[in-house]
């Protein structure tokens, strides 16, 4: 499902676009979009508010660790609602993400080792159906997807 | 505008955090003051009342991550209480709850401390 | 950071766009937009509130009367931190707006006969300090301004 | 995603509306349809107890002018109560409160229109 380059054809609803500073005092904004989206999307309260807590996540990987907390850079958003899947991209201009490099944390491990990075990863991937990073253009996307069926068993 | 506040409160030898809002990655340096500030006083019996936490992102979490060894080697412990139903899903995601003991009500995590010395002498 | 061509030059700190489908439904997201935008250039939520209400009520005009209530347009939104400013402009592609031709309204007249229609564009010249229109490469863009300092005079 | 409900109850001759959330462009039929429903059942008395409104739009201004011409032709009148400060200050920019009697309480609003005819007979 993601090979569009950024316009998806076809009857698509149509989609919002969002264009924001690298800074965190945006994130509650981002978190606030999500929500509303997600809920225009068909999502209940509780689901909606954990896809928000998801794109939080990612845009604040996308601050602290493609832009490397630099203040001065953009964050582009786009938000559809495809018929059965609520869909998020974010695509930032800095640093490149090798999906591989990310560590997958064992959540048993972590609690044992108690290591304090990796949860916003993990939080995501427990959230969405699908999480993954794709680089194009010298920029690099990130795409949410939740399917809508799934909704009343999501697993977060 | 405030997306959080931190209040801190004394019962006893347990300190009351009381995080009110929004812990993202924008706010959680007030949150992690606030736990620093207890661990610097030398208290290490915590008690954080989530009753007016609405939202908390890995940010959060990982400010308590970052806080909880120093706490337990120091004989004391971070518990959490009255955590809404958003933020319960967020502990139960991640597991937290096999980290964290959690408690209904202040009271019953104040009490999970143990009678404060104080106490037992001065009923 | 991007040579994007709809940035505005100098200084300006960074800034807020947004492109959403002309549809109702996504008011209540404007709304939440404009307010927490305002709070970050640094109004109190009260102002802030009053200024959601004025954008509210552009975004709903554009919609019921440059789009004529077609649902399948956009509208592009700009929020700026311009310094001593708030700005927000709305741009649209739909029927031109001639600035003469929008009714003033007298508000006492306004008692008396009863219309129903010219409030929103009261509302929007009583809360901010400047609202204008213009024309330019067939779009209309509403420009509406807020200065800091007559934030704690506020007339609305 | 409720934005806005409109709930109605009866209070002898006058008809509570109580409209709950946001009116704007889009949630406004709803509110418009609650006061034409009084209308057509011929209660012309309307309070809206605007104690849990959050924010009307000029949308929501539009539908009270649209229906007040008919509500006090025929007898009647369209009262307001418990407006929270945003709502207070929309209608005092608009110059509204020339227009439509507010009281900061839902009972003085109902007692406004006078004793019921049934009230005084049942006393
Ligand atoms: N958008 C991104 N760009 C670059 N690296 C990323 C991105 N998202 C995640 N990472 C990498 O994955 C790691 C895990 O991310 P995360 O689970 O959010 O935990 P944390 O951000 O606390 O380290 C990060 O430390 C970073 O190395
Ligand atoms: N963005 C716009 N595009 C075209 N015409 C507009 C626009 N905004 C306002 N107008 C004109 O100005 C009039 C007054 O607008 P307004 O005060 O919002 O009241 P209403 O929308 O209820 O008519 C409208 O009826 C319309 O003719």
């Amino acid at each position: 499902m993601s090979n569009a380059p950024s316009r998806p054809r076809g009857r698509t609803k149509p989609t919002l676009l969002v264009s924001l500073p690298s800074e965190t005092a945006y994130l509650g904004l981002v978190r606030e979009m999500t929500k509303r989206m997600a809920e225009l999307a068909g999502f209940s309260e509780p689901v909606a508010e954990k896809l928000a807590l998801a794109v939080d996540e990612a845009a604040t990987n996308v601050i602290e660790h493609a832009y490397k907390g630099a203040a001065d850079r953009e964050v582009d958003m786009r938000f559809e609602d495809r018929g059965p899947d609520f869909r998020v991209e974010l695509v930032d201009t800095g640093q490149m993400v090798d999906p591989r490099a990310v560590p997958h944390v064992d959540i048993d491990k972590f609690v044992t080792e108690r290591r304090t990075g990796g949860l916003g990863m993990h939080l995501m991937e427990k959230i969405m159906d699908s999480v993954t990073f794709r680089r194009s253009a010298r920029r690099n996307v990130c795409a949410l997807v939740k399917h809508k069926e799934g909704e009343g068993t999501s697993r977060g | 505008m405030s997306e959080l506040t931190v209040e801190s409160r004394d019962a006893g030898e347990v300190v009351l955090l009381y995080p009110k809002g929004f812990i993202n990655a924008h706010t959680v340096r007030l949150f992690e003051g606030a736990l620093q500030n207890a661990i610097s006083l030398q208290r290490f019996k915590i008690v954080v009342n989530c009753s007016s936490l609405v939202y908390i992102a890995s940010a959060g979490l990982g400010a308590m991550m970052g806080a909880i060894e120093e706490i337990r080697s120091n004989g004391g412990d971070l518990r959490l209480a009255s955590l809404n139903e958003t933020v319960q899903n967020i502990f139960d995601i991640l597991g937290f709850n096999h980290l964290y003991r959690t408690y209904a009500s202040e009271a019953e995590a104040i009490a999970s401390f143990g009678p404060a010395p104080g106490a037992a002498s001065g009923a």
